[in-house]
């Protein structure tokens, strides 16, 4: 048991990375759809960065850039272009993946550096929680460390505040003296960074190495788990480790179900889709209204401006 | 701290929302700032607090010119602005509201930021739970909130734009007392409004902008005649009104209740006849707007009834109220009305109530152009209907409308229009009166109420003040109406 | 359109061209090859003879479907991302007809497009339920149904529609040939999945050129409220547009499995339902360019399947290219807009709608 | 096969086309270097078209690729894959003057179940039985646990005979080398395709991780490509007594070389030369080879069509095991198919003492009792 879940935790890290940078970017108001091809993108330079220069680090630093400009360019387009961003993140999506195929043709599946395991001494030797939290790479528990930091930073700090306020009403942070343009550039370019970190997780730790498609459908539904966890870093980890659980339990329900093992494989995604039907549905709205305890759990109000662009005048 | 305004032009594109204004409030001074919708007061206050760049002109503060850059510069400056709608968060709690954009250390500090809260709070006889989600508060503690907060920030000239709006006598008994504490301690305070009582209970001096420029300034007290007639241009020449035989009741609204979240008006009643004419007066937000919804089918009546021609329609739902020849125009004409992005000609396509499931593009053309023709739109019907100039808009609206309409409701018939382009419109609306169209509509201009109604009913926080002639009444008697001031 | 219009129109097409170009072949020097060399194997690949013509219209055909379907939908503002999974289940459907129905092949034929029609409006009906109703953003709820459609052909493949004694994601078992659709000469050209093409072309333009309909869907997408007020039935409206747009992508699912595998596979939308969005974007959301920029688009993707073969350069370039030229032309258009002052946004044609997710514009 | 000389094919041309990409360091990439070892040694030319799957190129079919190829002037094509069948069948049909050969494939094999008369259509497959039968004793003699875990692509009629092949040998070493009695954990998941696509199949990578989870030591990989290898390798340098043995391509333990066990692997060159050589020679005719492996040398690449190569992760004590297992399968000594042997069902496969037929082997319709797992079944 201890060791499933330790593996559930360790599978999931790279979605970590990539849903709590985009719940980043989508607080600040910017949708950046094209996280199916720029996790891919960034899980392929991650891996050729960390070959050629023989260094982890340079791996993660390449790609955290890559994916950090995608995110950029969404941005760009919307604040200073004026176009649409579900429209410039869908080119984007499909032109990253393409990239990564055309560029990564010379690393399939040839053997590099990998982050390398860092049991946590004394911890790692308490029972059952020591397996499932203390023996992994620094990646993984980065990840964990991630999510109470975005916490912490998002709902403790001054700037995490205005992060939320940027997102949710610009005019009113206008108001009140931020920049909110540059902010928004700066959680998207913040948020890039974290998703491509979490696409050389795959290359470099979860998913050694790099093969054409790497990666291909996570991102889609790291967008869903965003929405599922209600732009809260708790929620969305806890949307994260929910679809690692089911995909694991796909496999085990092979022998149950031998017709529908593949299928199952692939319910995570919708599911964690349809969920927000129900989340969105009349009647779970009314019963949060009356319950506001309840909005914690099944509330996913998303920041009022999101997708949208704060002009000045 | 004082300040002082010189020569401030504003330009939105063609728009010219200040023309030249200047404005000089001294210290400890509680200034009132009156004019008629869209005369310019919002654009002026922000300009000054630094959330619009000005075009042209200078402030002033203390006697030294301030170059505002954004509102974290005129923050800076001591100039803090509650908006009209106030900028709060509304999914954020009360703290984090108060929180948002203050200046300290990066870790928060709650528990000592809802200390000052209270404190502050006290000191005006306010009380907020910290932690309730703004978006339950009313207006008024929504106001309270933003004021105490531009206090904490260190505001020594606030400006208040319109925060009697919305909120209930209590509440702005509450926020008169605390604008007088504060004036008193040395602030300036910037009271922006139309509302004449709340001016001359309050204020020591009045500016009055009308379109954009300063049309006069006064101490108080001073005759309430006078700042009307500054406001709105003074007496208007009320024509000889042709009399039109008025026919049998064409709409009857009994015992009507809508409701919208902030509003809600109860027990509403109402007949118009055939060719009558109903002016609604009153400060945006009054009900005006959700009684017209409600007439339009577009709301539907939390109760009573709305019968044309005898028919019951309550329950109809819009397209009904469409298909009984019920119309309604409202003053968002590019966000309600017509369509961004397609022709005048697909405009006059949409409206045709044609079955033909095929265009007939050659006569939708034809028909284009004699509708251009006839209401004399300034456009070809190749252009799109936001490249159309806002009288032009107006236009192009009425020349969509139904042939022959049995009730007509509008909002803002002639808002944003010329002196020409509105009588232009009358002579369309009086016409259709004549063919027996029941006519409501919605208006801030009480010359235009007064002009062309039969009837005016003056709405107050969600309900009818009064219910005038407008062959007796005046606009200095609208205007006390209005602001919630019955005359007798 | 006069003079000055279209220059300003072509203008944006030609720098974005231009640079799409540029961009293209810094790639492939990267990847080491003579970037003219590359361009005439595309062509070669593509248009060398009567059966790579016929074999660049097959997947013309179907994407140009999903292309003018998406037309639809966009009309109405909705970003129908949900089309793959349409595809899909136009093409489940006629697999179901071209397997289980015997006759001849003009009646098996006409079923299993038939099929395919109303399998693709079905799917997307979902979507539109789920956003009128369910509030769910039509991008996400027609994501989640592309990946149950998936699910569902690999379901099949794998369990009832399985092959006697294996169980692989690689397909059924070819239909019976009466349920091929016919094609012309030696050539693997299907004339029935052209003419239903090019009618698809022709119907779309007139549908949103020429008729009521396609005008009030119009308004719709544009400003949504204005429409109610105009009197017209918004949420029907966009059913409508779900239903149609959906409609045609399910053929192009019908054209993919018994005109090109002859079978069901799992990935049966090829894609095209994604590249279709692509195309869209590309013509500027008019009817009239999209049959030539799909024909463009056909060619890189069969013709850069000779690269490899030819060059040894990787297949992707046909996509690289193909997503280096929308991404241009779409910041082109915003540079252009930029540099007139007054951002005229309706002509720039995308529909703006609200990217809330779960909230209804 | 494999014993012709290379005859001089200087400006013959072939074509050759990969279900996977060129370098997946397995299936495909065993068939590409064949190619290339072919066209060293004749000089004649390989065109090559991977990655040839309906997910990976959605614009073309098999026979649309064998077309392309033709017309650039491939005088003979090799269609690669299992999974290209309907392609293959279809390319011969309307291609009848250029010979053609469908690894892997039944289609010339007269006694088959599935024979069709196409005389441009020839089968090559290699005897992986052997292969897989030496990579299970390769397994059963590493073993901790006493539990190994299968990771398989698709169930067909091949993937249940290398299973059970595997299984047969596993069994055997574990309890005739090890003297083990109890008994030995079989277990088998397939992805669904031979190779991992994602959105259809299972993720191998998450395959091997919940093997090495649930208690399996030893994985060996039945798929494509080297997921399993990498995973356990991952997992060894965490410290885990973990092993894995790949598949395919005689280079496959290149990822992980520490905990490899061994490669068993196809060697497509000789007969792929043989065939290069009929078709130059002008005899070429549709047959269908099954070839077995150069028992004097099971690595001599020029001659044998299936090898084993043993890796560094088997220990020099289970190495002179696998020695004598080797030796015990090349002189006949050992037959693991053999009865009594009971499919999963319980139905006989082999009766007491009944040595399997080719055909029995060829067309294994279920996995072996012993084996969790799914079988195609029916
Ligand atoms: N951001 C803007 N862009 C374009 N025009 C604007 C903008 N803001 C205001 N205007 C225009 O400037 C003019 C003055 O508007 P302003 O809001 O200052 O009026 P106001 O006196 O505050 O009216 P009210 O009493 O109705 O609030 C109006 O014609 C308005 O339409
Ligand atoms: N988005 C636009 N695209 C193209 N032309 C425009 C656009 N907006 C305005 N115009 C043109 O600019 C001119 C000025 O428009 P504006 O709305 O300022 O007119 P106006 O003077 O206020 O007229 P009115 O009194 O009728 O409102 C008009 O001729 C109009 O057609
Ligand atoms: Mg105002
Ligand atoms: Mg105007």
């Amino acid at each position: 048991m201890d060791v499933t879940l330790a593996s559930i935790l360790a599978a999931s890290t790279p979605l970590i990375f990539v849903v709590i940078g985009e719940t980043i970017t989508e607080k600040a108001g910017v949708i950046n759809l094209s996280l199916d091809g720029t996790v891919l993108l960034s899980a392929m330079v991650g891996f050729a960065g960390a070959y050629e220069s023989g260094s982890v680090i340079v791996g993660f630093a390449a790609a955290a850039l890559v994916s950090a400009l995608a995110a950029l360019l969404v941005a760009y387009s919307s604040i200073a272009l004026r176009l649409n961003q579900v429209a410039v993140g869908f080119v984007l999506f499909q032109l990253t993946g393409e990239l990564s195929a055309f560029l990564g043709d010379p690393y399939v599946r040839i053997p590099g550096p990998t982050v390398t395991y860092r049991p946590i001494p004394l911890l790692e030797d308490i029972p059952f929680i020591g397996k499932i939290f203390f023996q992994h790479d620094l990646i993984v528990y980065g990840s964990i460390v991630l999510i109470f930091l975005t916490y912490w930073f998002m709902f403790r700090t001054r700037r995490g505040l205005k992060l939320q306020a940027i997102g949710e009403r610009p005019e009113a942070a206008h108001s009140r003296g931020m920049p909110v343009n540059r902010l928004r550039y700066l959680y998207a370019a913040v948020g890039g960074g974290l998703v491509g970190i979490g696409g050389a997780a795959y290359s470099l730790g979860a998913k050694i190495g790099w093969s054409e498609g790497h990666t291909t459908g996570l991102g889609w539904i790291a967008l869903a788990i965003v929405i599922f966890g209600g732009w809260h870093p708790y929620r969305a980890a806890f949307g994260v480790y929910l679809f690692g659980a089911l995909q694991f339990s796909a496999i085990k329900l092979q022998d149950v179900f031998p017709d529908l093992t593949q299928v199952l494989g692939t319910l995570p995604f919708p599911i964690m889709i349809f969920t927000l039907v129900l989340v969105y549905s009349d009647r779970v709205r009314s019963l949060t209204d009356r319950y506001p305890a309840l909005r914690g759990i099944l509330g996913s109000d998303p920041p009022s401006a999101i997708g949208t662009r704060f002009d000045v005048d | 701290m004082g300040f002082e305004l010189r020569e401030i032009h504003k330009h939105f594109g063609s728009v010219r929302a200040n023309n030249g204004v200047n404005l000089s409030v001294a210290s400890g001074e509680l200034h009132g700032l009156l004019g008629e919708n869209g005369a310019g007061k919002s654009t002026l206050m922000k300009v000054l607090s630094g959330f619009h760049q000005k075009t042209s002109g200078e402030i002033l503060v203390d006697g030294e010119s301030i170059d505002l850059r954004s509102p974290a510069d005129a923050i800076e400056h001591g100039i803090g602005m509650l908006h009209q709608d106030p900028l709060v968060f509304l999914p954020f709690t009360v703290l984090d509201n108060f929180l948002i954009g203050s200046p300290g250390p990066e870790r928060l500090n709650r528990r000592a930021a809802a200390r000052e809260l209270a404190t502050l709070a006290d000191r005006f006889g306010f009380s907020f739970d910290p932690d309730t989600p703004t978006r339950r508060l009313t207006v008024g503690e929504r106001q309270q909130l933003e004021i105490l907060r531009l206090l904490w920030l260190g505001a020594r000239v606030l400006i208040l734009d319109e925060p009697t709006t919305g909120i209930s006598a209590p509440q702005r008994l509450k926020l008169f007392a605390t604008l007088k504490e504060l004036a008193a301690e040395g602030m300036s305070v910037v009271f922006v409004s139309h509302k004449l009582e709340e001016v001359e209970e309050i204020c020591e001096r009045v500016t009055i902008i009308r379109a954009g420029t300063v049309v006069g300034e006064r101490d108080l007290p001073c005759p309430a005649a006078e700042l009307v007639e500054l406001m709105f241009g003074g007496e208007v020449e009320i024509g000889e009104r042709p009399v039109v035989g008025l026919g049998p009741p064409r709409l009857t609204v009994s015992d009507l209740t809508v409701r919208d979240r902030m509003l809600s008006v109860e027990g509403f009643n109402l007949e118009v006849a055939e060719g009558e004419v109903i002016g609604f007066a009153g400060l945006e937000g009054s009900g005006q707007r959700i009684v017209l919804d409600a007439l339009s089918g577009l709301r539907s009546a939390n109760g009573g009834t709305i019968t044309v021609n005898g028919r019951d329609l309550t329950k109809v739902g819009y397209r009904g109220y469409l298909d009984g020849g019920v119309q309604f125009l409202p003053a968002g004409r590019l966000e309600e009305g017509l369509v961004a992005g397609l022709t005048l000609t697909e405009h006059f396509v949409l409206s045709s109530r044609s079955g033909a499931f095929l265009i007939d593009w050659e006569g939708a053309l034809a028909e284009t152009v004699e509708g251009i023709a006839e209401y004399s739109v300034k456009g070809t019907p190749d252009s799109t209907a936001e490249s159309l100039s806002g009288g032009n808009q107006q236009r192009l609206l009425l020349a969509m409308l139904q042939d022959n309409l049995e009730v007509l409701l509008m909002e803002h018939p002639t808002r944003g229009l010329d002196i020409e382009s509105a009588a232009w419109v009358w002579e369309q609306l009086l016409r259709r009166r004549e063919d027996g169209t029941a006519i409501v509509f919605a208006s801030a201009d009480l010359d235009e109420l007064l002009e062309y109604s039969d009837r005016i009913l003056v709405f107050f926080a969600g309900g009818v003040l009064a219910e005038v002639d407008a062959r007796t009444s005046s606009v200095d008697e609208l205007g006390h109406l209005i602001g919630g001031k019955v005359t007798s | 359109m006069n003079f000055a219009d279209l220059w300003k129109r072509s203008r944006i097409g030609i720098i974005a061209v231009a640079l799409a170009l540029v961009v293209g072949i810094l790639l492939l020097l990267v990847a080491g090859a003579n970037p003219f060399e590359a361009l005439g194997v595309i062509i070669d690949g593509s248009l060398g003879s009567s059966i790579r013509i016929g074999d660049t219209l097959m997947v013309w055909a179907p994407l140009v479907l999903a292309a003018a379907g998406l037309l639809i939908t966009f009309a109405a503002g909705l970003w129908n991302i949900g089309v793959e999974g349409q595809i899909t289940f136009g093409a489940i459907a006629a697999s179901l007809v071209a397997r289980e129905v015997s006759g001849p092949t003009w009646l098996i034929v006409t079923l299993a497009l038939l099929a395919g029609l109303f399998g693709g409006a079905f799917w997307a009906l979902l979507a539109g339920l789920l956003r009128t109703y369910g509030k769910v953003n039509e991008i996400f709820g027609g994501l989640g149904l592309h990946f149950v459609a998936t699910a569902l052909a690999v379901y099949l493949v794998l369990g009832p529609w399985k092959r006697a004694g294996v169980a692989s994601t690689s397909g059924t078992e070819p239909f019976p040939r009466e349920s091929w659709l016919p094609t012309v000469g030696s050539t693997r050209l299907s004339w029935l999945a052209i003419v239903v093409a090019v009618a698809s072309v022709f119907g779309v333009f007139y549908l949103l050129r020429g008729t009521r309909f396609g005008l009030r869907l119009k308004a719709v997408g544009k400003n949504m409220r204005s429409a109610f007020l105009l009197g017209i039935p918004t949420g029907p409206y966009m059913l409508a547009a779900f239903a149609l747009g959906g409609g045609l992508a399910g053929l192009a699912g019908a054209i993919q499995a018994t005109g090109f595998h002859h079978k069901l596979v799992p990935s049966i939308s090829g894609g095209y339902g994604f590249l279709g969005i692509l195309v869209a974007m590309l013509a500027g959301y008019a009817a009239r360019w999209i049959a030539p920029i799909a024909f463009v688009f056909a060619m890189l993707a069969v013709g850069s399947t000779l690269l490899p073969l030819k060059l040894g350069l990787d297949s992707s370039v046909g996509g690289v290219l193909q997503g280096v030229l929308v991404l241009f032309t779409v910041l082109a258009q915003g540079w252009q807009s930029r540099r007139r002052n007054r951002a005229d946004e309706a002509a720039l044609g995308p529909p703006e709608p609200p990217v809330i997710p779960g909230e209804v514009g | 096969g494999g014993d012709s000389e290379p005859v001089d094919a200087e400006g013959f041309t072939f074509g050759m086309i990969l279900v996977g990409p060129q370098n997946d360091h397995g299936w495909s990439q065993a068939h590409y270097e064949a190619g290339q070892y072919v066209a060293e040694l004749t000089g004649a030319t390989m065109l090559v078209q991977d990655k040839v799957n309906p997910a990976d190129l959605p614009e073309k079919t098999v026979d649309q690729v064998a077309a392309d190829l033709i017309a650039e002037g491939a005088q003979l094509v090799f269609a690669t894959s299992d999974d290209m069948r309907d392609g293959v069948l279809l390319a011969a049909e309307q291609n009848p003057d250029i010979p053609m050969i469908w690894s892997s494939g039944d289609s010339a094999w007269e006694d088959g179940k599935a024979f069709a008369e196409l005389d441009n259509l020839g089968n090559v497959m290699g005897k992986m039985e052997f292969g897989k039968m030496i990579a299970g004793c390769a397994a059963g003699l590493t073993t901790q646990t006493g539990s190994i875990g299968y990771v398989g692509p698709l169930v067909n009629d091949e993937t249940q005979r290398l299973v059970n092949s595997a299984f047969l040998g596993a069994r055997y070493c574990w309890e005739e080398y090890r003297g083990e009695t109890s008994p030995l954990e079989f277990t088998v998941t397939w992805i669904g395709f031979w190779f991992n696509i994602p959105g259809f199949t299972l993720d191998p990578t998450q395959v091997a991780n919940e093997f090495l989870d649930s208690g399996a030591d030893v994985l060996i990989s039945g798929i494509d490509t080297t997921e399993a290898l990498v995973e356990a390798g991952k997992r060894a340098s965490e410290g885990e007594a973990v092993w894995a043995v790949p598949y395919d391509f005689e280079g496959a333990c290149a990822e992980a070389p520490d905990i490899c066990l061994g490669t068993p692997y196809f060697n497509w060159g000789p007969a792929y030369l043989e065939i290069v050589n009929s078709v130059v020679n002008d005899d070429f005719k549709a047959e269908w080879q099954w070839n077995g492996p150069d028992w004097d040398n099971i690595t001599d690449n020029t001659k044998t069509a299936v090898g084993w190569l043993s890796g560094d992760g088997l220990s020099s004590g289970a190495s002179s095991d696998l020695d004598d297992f080797i030796s015990g399968l090349a002189d006949g000594d050992i037959n693991l198919f053999t009865g009594p042997l009971s499919y999963q069902d319980g139905s006989v496969y082999l009766e007491d003492g009944e040595e399997a037929t080719e055909f029995q082997i060829w067309y294994t319709e279920q996995l072996l009792e012993g084996i969790t797992g799914e079988s195609a079944g029916e």
